[in-house]
């Protein structure tokens, strides 16, 4: 018989982080102080695997307010208006239960938002999803878009937009990536820290259960078994939009009435984090009575208590006077308050079973956080993709290419409440979302807009995860100038895979460095983000896939952006360079089995100047129509158009693959009445920018210069059809 | 081929938490009516099936709770199958 | 008005007061409706939508002071999730079952209306067709056939969905009281009042609410 | 004070037209289940009940079904009551 594993390797701990707890503690850990490193000291809570990356990133710009640390991201967006911004993967979990593991994922990351004083009004998802050929995949992407959809509009934050890819790589482990934007009067900014000894933590919301229990080790940091998934069946967590909807009202109403000194959302490693977090961050300790906390179950140990995570609970730090308003304002919205700890002196954190009873643990609270581990990982270049797209012989059926590339997204969004809160300008389904910029509270209109989108491109990042990186960047600055905003600051989800490969390792600093590098050329701070790590099944790592959501803004809305279509008659024009005929890591390269070659160039300065100009003429109201050239080249940029549009087009171009499909970047398809052209073409001249005539719109065929020549209701019928063929009957899941 | 009467009764796991059935005890006494605790909410679904004899019928139907009607994760069902007078 | 879990109440203050009225929000726990003109329920999730949409927040306090001031002939409109309450308070006949298809559906509808005879279509031509979203999983309207014979013989099928989203009975979109004075629709009029957003095609809706309220409060 | 194990199961009433049901049947075949028909789907709220005696805690849940478990307008409720052991 072999000999039983010792406590803290189960529990996730190695030998030589056990060595450095006791070193802390000067002593042996007992079981519950055990957990509660095993829980802080995870990959997921303490990113000790990526830590030594992140730091390279630039974080600073005059507009930031709080950079990345505390729960989300903020930044001053004028007229005494801050926006608070974060994202947050909730992959694991979404495999096991998509409805369940979504929604909870949803609730997770309004609550970073609300934490902050800010107000959520609007939430994007970034989902990638295998195969549709799959039926597990189409289970999975059915269940997860029920999950937002279902916790999403029932909370009351409408979801305006976010992306989906579909590709084998993540057959086994779908990425479900939340973003979500909050407004706060400036003044209003609050921080999750805990200060003034003798203070009260209140713990507000839902009562605890054994929800995802040791969850943070084992459901956020373990590869995915399916053989296994029966033995180590997870306890998974329901959300419960209607309490989190009480949660937000409650927590801005103590805000707005000055009865709270420092707020925290539980979140992984529930308690355990939250009350040390909150300690640690004010330079105080706290004693937390763990016999207080209300509980779903009976028999429930101090351990489970402390790590539980169970959903909608936060912590809220008041001032013992002002107990009976906090009460009285949670009554009325029908919100649970607990008093269960103080905050002391010294560093301490200490769980007591009762205030006055027993010590059952005692550690320096800082020490769960920043004494965590720091690993810098081997890390080595893995073989590119190949083979490589930039040797594909030319299509044998160029059209039948185009139309395999284009999908309409609406089956997803028309699940999600887009519209909420009315200021949504420009919906789902367009490059970029616009909202409008009103005051949180008074709802004053400032008639300028807030825009956003999220990207992310595996495709790109596979074979090189910097330059990918770096596209994506690019990219998402110019959604944004689609619709005539200009970028203010970045927040992004780095899922990688298995951090113990070198290869991993190596993808995951180089995509760090290509998100800095775009970023300092562009000026932009990055505010915030998550690293999801251990994206693997069966030991074979997704692709690299780093998603950034991008917050900007534009002047006052004097004209609605018009969208990705066209207008029969207009004339469409490519602002932007010509495109390198280079395939690598694109979207034709893939669809003919070939996913690797050469990734284009990025000249940030160009890409900058042109990026300013689309949004000049979008927030002028010169443009018909605009839509950025992104995966799937000019071919199916203008495809969609076409599709969404409903209107043909005829447009010039050599009987070159690579023209057609290069997804080259700092291109933008403009479309204008012929009147304007002039105007436009003499605006692009003066900041050196070219502009290619591409064609008209009109007609019932689109038609690829010699290329390519297809039906536009042939096109578009495929564009609509293409997921609610495969989505939305009923899937099985296995 | 014989026809069976089939009740899936679906419940959600011990343990897994149940806002509905929490909400619905906290509205139970506000409109006056004391005394309920423990309240799960669950789902039944009632169908008729035609199968070659009741092993493979009820086989069948626990191949779709498995993979369709539930996620095993967190809901379990029991079968009910009876033979319909023909 | 607010119960817990409602989310549009700020969209419809927003959406009378651009339209030149001032809204104020009642709380499900008061007793009374005060002093106000026309009453909205508006849509969101009260309590949840556990059990059933409206099952619960039909009980509220509130809901006996609205009773009362619909049955004293007051303005009552009940959007989305409104509607679903007004018809568990059996203030209006049939309910709400969920979308044919299974789905949450959030999109921008045709709505045909039926009958001007009610305070919320006065402004309108019969027949019209408007641009109003809709934002729901249970607008699917259901009622015996005894029912949907006597809203028709009575004209209180106050708008219909043009292209069916939902499988509704008869498309019905919205229905009214007999009094004429209550009605409740799926369709958000209140998120189209600003062509900047797509439609501004719910102003002739709520303008007719509100002329229904001045009607109500003796302004001439 | 005797407690009773509760079990209301609301199906909808006949003729009512059951959007989940038909979902699930057209969803079947498609799914590689066959010969399922009549699909009916339905909610069942169990809980714990403190009553006098059989007759009072049957006759309190009856009104919990009329007034608030479920809409008269197209549900109706079986409503099963197990004395527990104490
Ligand atoms: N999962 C999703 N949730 C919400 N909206 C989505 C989702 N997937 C795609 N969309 C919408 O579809 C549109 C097109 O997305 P995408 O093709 O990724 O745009 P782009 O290529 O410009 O980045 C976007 O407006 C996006 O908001
Ligand atoms: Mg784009």
């Amino acid at each position: 018989m072999s000999a039983p594993v010792p406590l803290h390797r189960s529990l996730g701990l190695t030998d030589d982080e056990l060595e450095r707890i006791v070193e802390i503690l000067g002593r042996e850990p007992n079981g519950l102080e055990l957990a509660m490193y095993a829980v802080m000291w995870s990959e997921h809570c303490s990113y000790k695997s990526s830590r030594i990356h992140l730091g390279r990133l630039p974080t600073e710009a005059p507009w930031v307010l709080v950079g990345p640390g505390e729960n989300a991201g903020v930044v001053d967006v004028g007229d005494g208006i801050a926006a608070a911004l974060r994202i947050e993967s909730h992959n694991h979990p979404s495999f096991i239960e998509p409805y369940q593991g979504a929604a909870t994922g949803v609730g997770g990351i309004i609550r970073d938002i609300f934490t902050m004083g800010a107000r959520p009004i609007a939430l994007m998802d970034p989902l990638r999803f295998g195969d549709l050929s799959k039926p597990r995949s189409r289970w999975i992407a059915e269940g997860v878009v029920s999950g937002i959809s279902g916790y999403g509009n029932a909370v009351g934050v409408p979801t305006v937009g976010g992306e989906v890819v579909f590709d084998a790589t993540y057959d086994g482990n779908p990425l479900v990536n939340v973003l979500c934007l909050g407004v706060l009067p400036t003044e209003r900014l609050v921080l999750g820290q805990a200060s003034g000894v003798g203070n009260l933590a209140v713990l507000l919301g839902s009562a605890t259960g054994r929800d995802g229990i040791g969850g943070v080790s084992v459901l956020a940091s373990a590869g995915f078994e399916e053989t296994e998934d029966s033995a180590k069946r997870p306890s998974v967590q329901v959300g419960d939009p209607y309490e989190e909807k009480r949660l937000i009202e409650a927590c801005l109403a103590l805000l707005d009435a000055g009865l709270v000194v420092g707020i925290q959302d539980l979140g992984g490693a529930g308690l355990t984090c939250a009350t040390s977090e909150t300690a640690s961050r004010g330079g105080v300790g706290m004693d937390v009575d763990v016999s207080a906390v209300p509980r779903r179950e009976a028999g429930m140990e101090p351990f489970e208590v402390m790590t539980s995570e169970s959903q909608e609970r936060m912590l809220a730090i008041v001032e013992p006077e002002g107990l009976a308003a906090v009460q009285a304002i949670c009554e009325r919205w029908e919100v649970r308050a607990t008093v269960v700890g103080r905050v002391t002196e010294g560093g301490a954190l200490r769980i007591l079973d009762g205030f006055d009873g027993p010590v059952l643990a005692e550690v320096p609270a800082a020490s769960l956080h920043d004494d965590a581990p720091k690993y810098d990982r081997p890390r080595r270049r893995p073989a590119p993709p190949s083979p490589s797209a930039d040797e594909l012989a030319a299509p044998a059926d160029p059209a039948a290419d185009v139309q395999a590339l284009v999908a309409d997204t609406s089956w997803i969004w028309r699940q999600y409440d887009h519209m909420l809160f009315l200021n949504t300008v420009i919906g789902p389904g367009h490059d970029a979302t616009l909202l409008r910029l009103r005051h949180p509270v008074t709802g004053a209109d400032t008639g300028r807009g807030m825009a956003l989108t999220t990207d992310g491109n595996h495709a790109w990042c596979a074979v090189d995860p910097r330059r990918g990186t770096a596209l994506v960047v690019a990219e998402a600055v110019l959604n944004l100038a689609c619709v005539g905003a200009r970028p203010l600051a970045v927040v992004n989800c780095l899922n990688f895979g298995n951090p113990e490969h070198p290869e991993v390792m190596w993808q995951l600093s180089e995509a760090v460095d290509g998100l800095a590098e775009a970023c300092r050329g562009l000026g932009l701070p990055v505010i915030g983000g998550n690293v999801s790590l251990y994206n693997e099944t069966a030991g074979v790592d997704i692709d690299p896939t780093p998603v950034v959501g991008l917050l900007g803004l534009t002047g006052p809305i004097a004209h609605r952006p018009p969208g990705a279509v066209l207008a029969a008659g207009a004339v469409v024009l490519v602002v932007g360079p010509e495109p390198e005929p280079v395939l690598g890591g694109s979207a034709w390269g893939r669809l003919r089995g070939a996913p690797g070659g050469a990734l284009p160039t990025l000249d940030l300065e160009l890409h900058g100047r042109v990026a300013g100009l689309v949004a000049g003429l979008v927030a002028d109201g010169a443009l018909l129509g605009v839509h950025d050239v992104a995966s799937g080249g000019l071919a199916a940029t203008v495809a969609e158009m076409v599709a969404a549009s409903a209107t043909g087009l005829v447009a010039d171009g050599p009987d070159d693959a690579p023209w057609w499909f290069s997804e080259s970047p700092s291109r933008v398809v403009c479309v204008v009445g012929a009147a304007v052209v002039a105007g436009v073409e003499a605006a692009a001249a003066e900041v050196g920018v070219p502009v290619l005539r591409l064609g008209t719109a009109g007609g019932d065929v689109l038609r690829l210069g010699g290329f390519a020549t297809l039906d536009v209701a042939a096109l578009r019928g495929a564009w609509q059809d293409r997921l609610p063929s495969v989505l939305g009957s009923g899937t099985v899941s296995g | 081929m014989p026809t069976y009467s089939v009740v899936v009764d679906i419940q959600l796991r011990d343990g897994i938490a149940d806002p509905q059935g929490a909400t619905i005890e906290r509205a139970l006494p506000v409109l006056g009516f004391g005394g309920a605790s423990g309240v799960r909410v669950g789902k039944v679904v009632r169908f008729t099936l035609d199968g070659a004899d009741e092993a493979s019928a009820r086989a069948e139907v626990e191949d779709m709770c498995e993979r369709f009607l539930t996620n095993p994760v967190i809901e379990s069902a029991t079968v009910t199958l009876t033979p319909q007078e023909p | 008005m607010v119960f817990p879990g409602t989310n549009c109440e700020a969209d419809v203050v927003h959406a009378v007061e651009s339209l030149g009225a001032s809204g104020t929000l009642l709380w499900h726990g008061d007793a009374t409706v005060g002093q106000v003109d026309a009453v909205v329920v508006p849509g969101g999730f009260a309590h949840g939508d556990y059990l059933r949409t409206g099952a619960i927040a039909r009980f509220s306090p509130v809901m006996g002071a609205v009773a009362a001031f619909a049955a004293a002939g007051g303005p009552v409109v009940g959007i989305c999730n409104g509607f679903q309450v007004l018809t568990e308070a059996r203030l209006l006949p049939g309910a709400l079952q969920k979308n044919r298809g299974l789905s949450f559906i959030c999109d921008t509808t045709a709505l045909r209306i039926e009958t001007t005879s009610t305070v919320l279509t006065s402004r309108c031509a019969p027949g019209q067709v408007l641009r109003i979203p809709i934002n729901h999983f249970e607008g699917n309207y259901t009622c015996d056939a005894d029912t949907l014979a006597r809203l028709r013989d009575e004209d209180r099928i106050v708008c219909t969905y043009v292209d069916n989203p939902n499988g509704s009975v008869a498309d019905i979109a919205g229905v009214c009281n007999e009094g004429r004075n209550v009605v409740g629709l799926m369709p958000h009029p209140e998120r189209a009042v600003d062509a900047l957003l797509g439609s501004a095609d719910g102003r002739p809706l709520l303008g007719s609410l509100l002329d229904a309220a001045l009607d109500r409060a003796g302004v001439p």
